[in-house]
């Protein structure tokens, strides 16, 4: 009986599912065939402006172009998705870094002090391994945060490669991190971000305004304030991911081995 | 002058009752092949009632008796013998029958300060009785008015002259009826009489009565009897031209009412409410619907 | 110009884990459902993004309003901070879990006793009698919560030890 | 006047600073949260008059809108961060009595809830919003998951299930609009050209959902039992009153702002009312009902701020001048009363030992004065005359009868759960009155502690507030006129602030 | 700011500090409430005159006005009176045994009352009916879980008259675009032609309003609970006073929705169209029978009852049926009537429950069975009890009578005469349960147990006789309240009656009622002089001669065996068993009570579900979508 009344549940459920499916195709198609008919094409999207970087010079928009080696755009990232996240959308970064921080935070009132018990030590391959591992882990994720306004990645992806390289020294030497320290570099990280953004405030009188020239396009140090604001989240995202596996991971005592 | 008047009327009405009574007794007598006491029996009781010594338990006693009287008395004053009144009034029907329960009241008061149960179970009887048979005569007396559009007596008296076909027995049968039914309960009498009921709770409520309160309970009974009736005639049998002529008619009322009396067996109190209802009421209703739709 | 395929992808993804929030009742499968959710909708955007033969928006040559050979970078860093949000919301999740499991000893979502004390009485909902209460009746009513009631303080000690 | 954004950056900082300073003490972070309220409320009394005289639209990174996120700040909005600050305020206080060792993440995560909520209220940008809901949705569920040991975690995951169901669903919906529109920005999509109804639907609903569920509308109020068994007090008046004032306001913005005729949503624009309307009349019989029969007080007030959760949808659905201005009275005397009643409910508890209230028997006979406090504050939620609910229920009611039409079921449906908000209130309010038959004595050191001044003075501003609200309501009527003129009016004053030219 | 107001704030005011400061000595809270009704009654008199006095508060939203309008000011005159004589009672009432903490909670609802009387605007009256309406609930549930039962049962009704009352002014507003009571009640006369759909719909709310408050109708059960479960002393506020303001309601707005073409044109609108039954309107038609069912209902409950205040809470049902039906003439001569009829009411049903107040102040009882013979020791509370229920039977020559009479008389005018069989009979059949009270209560066998207890205290008594004097005044010369009435009702536009001071002009036959009650006195005066001429009685303990001396503790009878009390009307029960089973609005309402209860059960279930509660939330989505997008 439990049994069919799972089963029910199921046949519900798929059937909720498929019309929730139908429906929203349908809308979105409105019928007919083709999924463009309602997606507005780049020309009218913000977008088209941050493409160009001609957010507070419309007129550049019909004419000028953006080349690399072009000086003192008003956004000197090459990779508009950094520009993007990073200049023209910083406060959903910032947001986005709360929120990360907001879960650390979470996870460090939920997981209180425990300690679990382990039997085996980790084998001597992976004790030999891990801090090599770990070098290379830590240079890539370096170097993926500062290229962050120029290619692919960023301050996310590059922490979390940071912070990967701290997880393995963790299970490998099953020592508990220091979490004291990262509490205080994320701390300081954030800080330093909303310090950039409040610079900006007073200086250019507005929030994360990019009060550094922008400098030349595609060159390693340039958009202004954006490689300093990568470079604060890499380490953040670094601290806080770390920490979050931290507590996971708990303090341990040790049997034999 | 109106106080002499008041007074005569007063006393009028206690002596025709009483006369009644002693009437009704000699008629149930011979009804049971019996002699039965004088006529002016009942006079001598009342005297004799009040020449002997008499116990109370309380002053609401006393209270209760003299208001039982009294506010017979007072209704009597507003009904019109033969359209005589002893007061300036147009005889109002409502007056009548809302001063009536006063006494009604008083008689209880008095008699439940006795606290006699036996009495208070009298009393209760009375009470759901009254009931009864108030409702099927409070009908009638709207059939009345919306015949005539009117309900004081006197104007009644006066719309019913001329003759035997202006009276309103003839003109509404049966709301003649249900009244002689409804006078038959209202004077207590057999197969209404569970709340005296004699054998069953020793006469009820006058068990615990003696002497002077007695003779009281024995005049209020008898102006009950002038009130009851004369509204009846008043009512139905076209009042009278002159006082002999209604004195005749309450007379043969209240011989008719004795004569079942006599020959009836007794209902209990919610078989007496019941057929009250269901007889009296529906005749009336009857008459009342008839006469609404003429 | 947005192609079927991305957007289908992204659709049947979205089912999918909407399918597996309703159906399951392991507390980790659903997470993972909200996780397949989260990456449909990341998908979906993107492809809301997508516009045939569009590159990755990085500036490596001229370009200008004529010449304009990317996809929309905003729905893409828009996905970036989803993402980053998505991972933030299941590690969270992830340490409640565990909190729910240290206390309960299971993963499944039970109806839990109290509930049915303050519900006054499985019985009073199927029968109407009167207003007659117990907990117990509640709970074999609802054979999910086969967990018995005592040992989720020992478990609980247990864990602390 | 982009300052203003500091507004929101107090608590932010606050919270940033926690971690590193609670090295130093773990009293650190109590301290510095409540120091950034503080501020906040300087901060924003120092700024009323401005805005007052000309309500402005903050830019970060110089980015003009649509380009860019703004915050929009007008005496509507900058009112409501001021009640969130004095409300967050209050319950920390009073949760001090509560419990003097919370860990500093406690107070951390306490301050990202404010500041999510100061900035729903702020945002003027789609996806924005969603990002604050996040970080309030966040600390929300680690909030109430260290509430109570056993219930706690289990509440909160059934919230957080069905919260990211509701969030994920909403970004579809922000993805459809972007992709329709190119803009994300609420004010240019409030004068953006109309789009096919049934896209605009589909977002539409799509990205009210989030809303439908932090306001405890009908069939998405499935997690209220379990969240609010598992919060702790504090938590609770946190969800119910601080929470739901920027959510009611956020939606009021979508509902009334962007989706009026005119904007990118104009066709779908009334089909989606309705749909908010007939919710919220559900919601007002379902959570009334619900509540009717609970024993567990927090419960019976989650439940019961869902009925007025629903009132103030059924305003917003309705969107007339008295309608509005009713809700906005509402929203303010239901956040004051329902922080009080929660206050007054925590500390019955502590007092009685007990979550129910059927066991609180005779409470009030032992202190008279949280009796009188709760009957207070159950009264401006019954809407009765001389407390500050009956004016707004009054406003709504009237509103509601003038518009005719479908709102009359809302009517019927507030009438009818203002007769049980009564009965199950006055039941609660006569129990704690009632003379006990066996009085259980809590320990006097704890009820020292509880029934400090530290629980006193916040519940009696909040009474004091109430009760002068309800003899005068006129004290907030230039602050009404001018936020409904800017709810019901956006094309002359929201948008035209926010968007000068640019894409259109 | 003129008097009405200052002295309602004040009043307010004074009851909440006396609350706070008097927390620890609560007889000084009596004390308060008793200045306070003193105040009013000053109040009261120095208003007399000033017609159309107006006076309003600015609440900024909304602004609450007042008048002083004649009829109002009646009531409010006599509610004042009324109340000070019982502030005077509870004063003596409430001693250290006695006391509950409600005084003050009564100073309010005093205020309460006179806003109601004032209330020149909906949204003053508004506020005055729900502060009445929650103060009374908590006097009536002092702190007692059984009281609450009744209170809340009595708040619930008056919750839902609540709703009825903002719906109803929301849509008259709505109509007539006004707030002010008069006015709009003019300019709804004038829609008959246009929309009486509209009228009935708003007619019907208010009615629900005042008859959920009136206790009229199908809300009949809830005097019977409340008055009985009340604080003694408030009862006689709440049966004599209280339960009038739906009555003051009827008379305020819903008679004059159905004035006659007549009247209404001096008003300058045209007035009811509809159908009408012998010139009353339908409606009113159909609200006559309600009420005529409501008495006589009322009374066969009451017959039955053995609890004294139920009892007297069902007879107050009862006169309340009788108010409406006369109200329901749609007449001048029936409001004057009615209104008549609900001043002697405030004065008899008040002196009635105070007399049983200070009886269960004296003994603790309340069953009827377990006192018995209290006139023998309480005589002022015995005759105030007596003089009240000969008043409450409508017998001459106390109050009741002459405005019952009125009653009749109006419902003679048109003719409704199958109403009034119903009448008749309730009129009627008041006698049994009022005996009934008077008999178990008062006389019959005194129980040794209260053989020692003392008469009523000086205060009680002098409210006591002072209710006594104006019931019997009034019985004799009604023209003291009728003229006042006569040229109120006149003032209020609803045309005028004939009376004199001792006189009353009906439409069958006229009156005059000092004759009677003259008559009736010479009468008792006579019969005592007859009383006097017969042979001196001795006096002879009650349980002396019907057991014959005998000691009947010796056969193991006690006097409370002989007190014939318990199932009185034995007859009447069987007869009406079969009725009162298969009618009752009170299961009614209790079955709503509990399928509620059951639904709450079930959502509060829903929300502890074994998942999540997703399921239900995305198939609503998905209606919603296919309702949105296909439709």
């Amino acid at each position: 009986m439990k049994r069919n009344n799972r089963l029910i549940i199921n046949l519900f459920a798929l059937v909720v599912v498929l019309l929730f499916g139908f429906i929203s195709i349908l809308a979105v198609t409105d019928g007919r065939s083709g999924l463009t008919m309602f997606s507005a094409d780049l020309q009218h999207r913000v977008s088209y402006a941050f493409l160009l970087k001609s957010v507070s010079h419309p007129e550049r928009a019909s004419n000028a172009t953006v080349e690399p080696g072009g000086r003192d755009y008003e956004d000197g990232a090459a990779n508009v998705v950094t520009s993007v996240v990073v200049d023209y959308r910083m406060l959903d970064t910032f947001g986005e870094v709360l929120v990360l921080f907001a879960a650390a935070a979470g996870v460090g009132l939920l997981m209180t002090e425990r300690k679990r018990v382990v039997e085996h030590d980790a084998s001597i391959v992976v004790k030999t391994a891990v801090p090599l591992v770990m070098l290379f882990a830590i240079i890539t994720g370096a170097y993926i945060v500062l290229h962050g306004h120029l290619t692919p990645g960023g301050g996310f992806p590059g922490g979390a490669i940071i912070a990967s390289g701290f997880i393995l020294q963790f299970l490998a030497f099953r020592e508990s991190p220091k979490r004291l320290i990262f509490k205080i570099l994320e701390s300081l990280a954030g800080l330093g971000i909303l310090a950039v953004g409040l610079v900006g405030l007073f200086v250019k009188g507005s929030l994360f305004a990019n009060f550094i020239a922008t400098g030349t396009l595609g060159a390693t140090i340039s958009a202004g304030t954006v490689l300093i604001i990568y470079l604060l989240i890499g380490i953040k995202v670094a601290a806080e991911l770390a920490s979050i596996s931290g507590d996971f991971i708990g303090g341990e005592q040790r049997i034999g081995g | 002058m109106i106080v002499l008047q008041t007074i005569g009327a007063a006393a009028l009405a206690m002596a025709i009752g009483l006369l009644f009574m002693g009437i009704g007794r000699i008629v149930t007598a011979r009804l049971q092949r019996r002699v039965g006491p004088p006529v002016w029996q009942c006079y001598i009781d009342v005297v004799k009632c009040f020449s002997r010594k008499s116990t109370s338990h309380h002053f609401v006693m006393d209270l209760g008796s003299i208001m039982g009287l009294a506010g017979l008395v007072a209704a009597a004053m507003f009904m019109p013998v033969a359209g005589w009144l002893p007061l300036q009034s147009t005889g109002p029907l409502l007056v009548i029958l809302y001063l009536m329960p006063i006494g009604y009241l008083g008689m209880a008061m008095g008699v439940s300060a006795s606290g006699n149960p036996l009495a208070a179970i009298g009393i209760g009887r009375a009470l759901t009785m009254m009931v009864g048979y108030e409702v099927p005569f409070a009908i009638l007396l709207l059939g009345l008015v919306a015949t005539f559009g009117t309900s004081s007596l006197v104007a009644l008296n006066q719309l019913q002259a001329g003759g035997l076909l202006a009276w309103n027995a003839v003109r509404m049968p049966f709301g003649f009826v249900a009244a002689l039914i409804a006078l038959q309960a209202m004077l207590a009498e057999k197969p209404f009489d569970a709340m005296i009921a004699p054998a069953e709770i020793a006469s009820g409520p006058m068990v615990e009565l003696g002497g002077k309160f007695l003779g009281l309970a024995f005049l209020q009974h008898s102006v009950a009897i002038f009130i009851e009736t004369g509204l009846v005639v008043n009512m139905f049998l076209g009042g009278a031209t002159s006082i002999w002529i209604f004195f005749v008619k309450q007379l043969v009322l209240y011989t008719i009412v004795m004569a079942f009396n006599g020959i009836y067996a007794r209902y209990r109190v919610e078989q007496a409410t019941r057929f009250l209802w269901i007889f009296a009421g529906s005749l009336a209703f009857v008459q009342l619907v008839i006469n609404v739709l003429k | 110009m947005v192609t079927a395929t991305f957007l289908l992808s992204a659709f049947s993804l979205i089912l999918v884990g909407i399918f597996g929030m309703l159906t399951r009742k392991n507390i980790i499968r659903i997470l993972l459902a909200v996780n397949i959710l989260e990456t449909g909708v990341n998908l979906l955007l993107v492809s809301f993004g997508y516009f045939r033969g569009g590159k990755a928006p990085i500036i490596t040559a001229p370009i200008s309003a004529s010449n304009l050979p990317f996809v929309d970078p905003l729905p893409q860093a828009l996905v970036l901070t989803s993402i980053v949000i998505g991972l933030g919301t299941t590690a969270l999740a992830l340490a409640i879990t565990l909190r729910y499991y240290r206390r309960r000893r299971t993963l499944e979502f039970e109806p839990d006793e109290e509930d049915f004390a303050s519900v006054e009485g499985a019985r009073t909902l199927m029968r109407d009698s009167d207003d007659s209460t117990s907990v117990t009746e509640g709970k074999d009513l609802h054979p999910g919560s086969n967990v018995p009631s005592d040992r989720e303080p020992a478990g609980a000690k247990e864990r602390a030890k | 006047m982009n300052q203003a954004i500091l507004l929101l950056l107090f608590p932010a900082a606050a919270a940033l600073i926690t971690p590193a300073g609670s090295a130093l003490s773990e009293r650190f972070g109590r301290g510095l949260a409540l120091l950034s309220y503080i501020a906040g409320i300087v901060y924003g009394v120092v700024l009323y008059p401005q805005i007052a005289a000309s309500p402005a639209s903050v830019i970060v990174g110089n980015w003009k809108p649509p380009y860019g996120i703004n915050l929009f700040v007008s005496p509507l909005s900058l009112g409501l961060v001021l009640l969130i600050y004095c409300v967050a305020i209050v319950i920390l206080v009073s949760d001090f009595a509560s419990n003097r060792k919370r860990r500093a993440q406690f107070y951390l995560l306490y301050s990202l809830l404010t500041m999510a909520s100061v900035g729903l209220v702020l945002t003027a940008d789609l996806f924005n919003m969603f990002v604050f809901l996040e970080i309030a949705g966040i600390s929300t569920f680690a909030l109430v998951a260290v509430g109570r040991e056993g219930s706690g975690p289990a509440g909160s995951l059934r919230y957080l299930v069905l919260a990211q169901l509701t969030t994920l669903l909403m970004l579809a919906g922000i993805g459809l609009v972007y992709s329709a529109t190119g803009v994300l920005n609420i004010a240019s999509l409030s004068r953006f050209a109309a789009l096919n109804p049934a896209v605009a639907f589909l977002a539409g609903l799509l990205i009210l959902l989030p809303f439908f569920l932090e306001m405890k509308q009908f069939p998405f109020n499935g997690w209220i039992g379990g969240a609010y068994r598992g919060a702790s007090p504090a938590i609770g008046a946190t969800m119910s009153g601080l929470v739901t004032v920027s959510v009611a306001m956020v939606l009021a913005r979508l509902l009334l702002t962007m989706m009026n005729t005119g904007s990118a949503f104009g066709d779908a624009t009334t089909k989606i009312r309705t749909v908010v309307l007939v919710l919220g009349a559900a919601t007002v019989l379902i959570g009334e009902t619900a509540a009717f029969r609970e024993k567990e007080i927090k419960r019976v007030l989650g439940y019961s701020s869902a009925g007025q959760m629903g009132m103030i949808a059924i305003g917003i659905a309705i969107a007339s001048q008295s309608a509005v201005r009713g809700i906005l009275f509402l929203l303010v005397s239901h956040t004051i009363a329902k922080v009080l009643l929660f206050l007054v409910a925590g500390t019955s508890a502590r007092l009685s030992g007990s979550d129910r209230w059927d066991e609180m028997r005779g409470i009030a006979r032992r202190f008279p004065l949280l009796g009188m406090l709760f009957a207070v504050g159950a009264m401006t939620l019954m809407g009765i005359p001389l407390f500050s609910g009956f004016w707004g229920k009054l406003d709504l009611i009237r509103a509601a009868i003038a518009s005719g039409g479908l709102a009359v079921v809302g009517v019927v449906a507030v009438l009818i759960a203002t007769v049980v908000e009564g009965v199950y209130f006055m039941k609660i309010a006569h129990a704690f009155f009632e003379a006990p038959a066996a009085a259980k004595s809590a320990p006097p050191e704890s009820t020292k502690q509880h029934y400090g001044v530290a629980f006193l003075a916040p519940a009696l501003v909040l009474a004091a507030a109430t009760v002068i609200l309800g003899v005068l309501p006129g004290l907030i009527d230039p602050w009404l006129s001018s936020a409904t003129a800017e709810l019901l009016h956006p094309a002359s004053g929201y948008a035209a602030h926010i968007v000068t030219g640019g894409l259109q | 700011m003129s008097l009405m107001t200052t002295s309602m704030l004040s009043v307010m005011l004074a009851g909440l500090l006396s609350s706070i400061a008097f927390r620890k000595v609560k007889r000084l809270q009596w004390v308060v409430l008793f200045a306070a009704a003193v105040f009013f009654s000053y109040v009261a008199v120095s208003l007399y005159g000033k017609w159309g006095l107006t006076d309003s508060l600015n609440l900024g939203l909304f602004t609450a006005s007042f008048t002083n309008s004649y009829i109002g000011w009646l009531f409010f005159a006599f509610s004042s009176g009324v109340s000070l004589i019982i502030s005077i009672f509870s004063l003596s009432f409430n001693d250290k045994k006695h006391i509950t903490g409600v005084a003050p909670l009564w100073t309010v609802l005093l205020a309460a009352n006179a806003g109601i009387f004032f209330a020149a605007d909906w949204i003053a009256f508004l506020v005055a009916w729900e502060l009445m309406g929650w103060t009374s609930f908590f006097i009536i549930s002092h702190g007692k879980e059984k009281s609450f039962q009744a209170g809340i049962y009595y708040f619930a009704l008056s919750l839902i008259g609540t709703a009825a009352l903002l719906a109803a002014i929301f849509t008259i507003q709505g109509a007539t675009g006004t707030f002010a009571i008069a006015a709009s009640v003019k300019a709804l006369l004038a829609l008959w032609s246009t929309k009486p759909g509209l009228l009935y719909f708003i007619a019907i709310l208010l009615t629900v309003t005042f008859f959920a408050k009136s206790a009229a109708g199908p809300f009949y059960m809830w005097p019977a609970k409340a008055h009985a479960e009340a604080p003694d002393d408030f009862s006689s506020f709440l049966s004599g006073i209280m339960i009038k303001y739906g009555v003051y309601g009827l008379i305020l707005a819903v008679i004059p929705m159905f004035a006659e073409p007549g009247t209404a044109a001096a008003a300058g609108t045209a007035g009811y169209l509809g159908a009408a039954v012998h010139g009353t309107p339908l409606y009113l038609y159909i609200l006559g029978w309600v009420a005529a069912f409501t008495a006589v209902w009322a009374t066969i409950l009451a017959i039955r009852e053995n609890d004294m205040k139920r009892l007297m809470a069902y007879s107050t049902v009862s006169n309340i049926g009788f108010i409406i039906l006369a109200l329901s003439v749609n007449t001048a001569f029936g409001i004057a009537a009615a209104i008549f009829h609900t001043f002697n009411h405030m004065i008899f049903k008040g002196g009635i429950f105070l007399s049983l107040a200070s009886v269960k102040f004296r003994t603790g009882e309340r069953e009827m069975h377990k006192l018995g013979g209290m006139a023998y020791r309480m005589p002022i509370a015995f005759f105030a009890f007596l003089l009240g229920i000969i008043a409450a039977a409508g017998i001459p020559p106390m109050n009741g009578f002459a405005s019952k009479w009125m009653v009749f008389q109006a419902l003679f005018s048109h003719k409704l005469l199958f109403l009034m069989i119903p009448a008749f009979f309730a009129s009627t059949a008041s006698f049994m349960y009022l005996y009934r009270g008077l008999h178990s209560i008062y006389l019959g066998q005194l129980s040794p147990r209260f053989a020692k207890i003392k008469p009523a205290p000086p205060l009680q008594s002098i409210a006591m006789i002072l209710l006594m004097v104006a019931m019997y005044v009034l019985g004799g010369w009604p023209g003291f309240v009728l003229q006042p009435v006569n040229s109120a009702i006149a003032n209020a536009g609803f045309g005028s009656i004939q009376v004199s001071l001792g006189s009353i002009v009906g439409t069958t036959t006229s009156i005059h009622l000092t004759v009677v009650s003259f008559v009736f006195l010479f009468s008792v005066v006579g019969v005592f002089v007859l009383y006097i001429l017969g042979k001196r009685r001795s006096h002879v303990e009650a349980m002396d001669t019907y057991t014959a001396g005998e000691t009947p503790e010796d056969w193991g009878v006690t006097p409370e065996q002989y007190h014939y009390a318990y199932r009185f009307y034995e007859p009447w029960e069987k007869m009406t068993d079969p009725l009162v089973d298969t009618v009752s609005f009170e299961r009614w309402f209790e079955n709503i009570r509990h399928n509620f209860a059951r639904m709450s059960r079930s959502i509060a279930r829903w929300t502890a579900m074994k998942r999540p509660a997703t399921m239900l939330a995305a198939s609503a989505v998905v209606l919603i979508l296919i309702l949105g997008v296909l439709l």
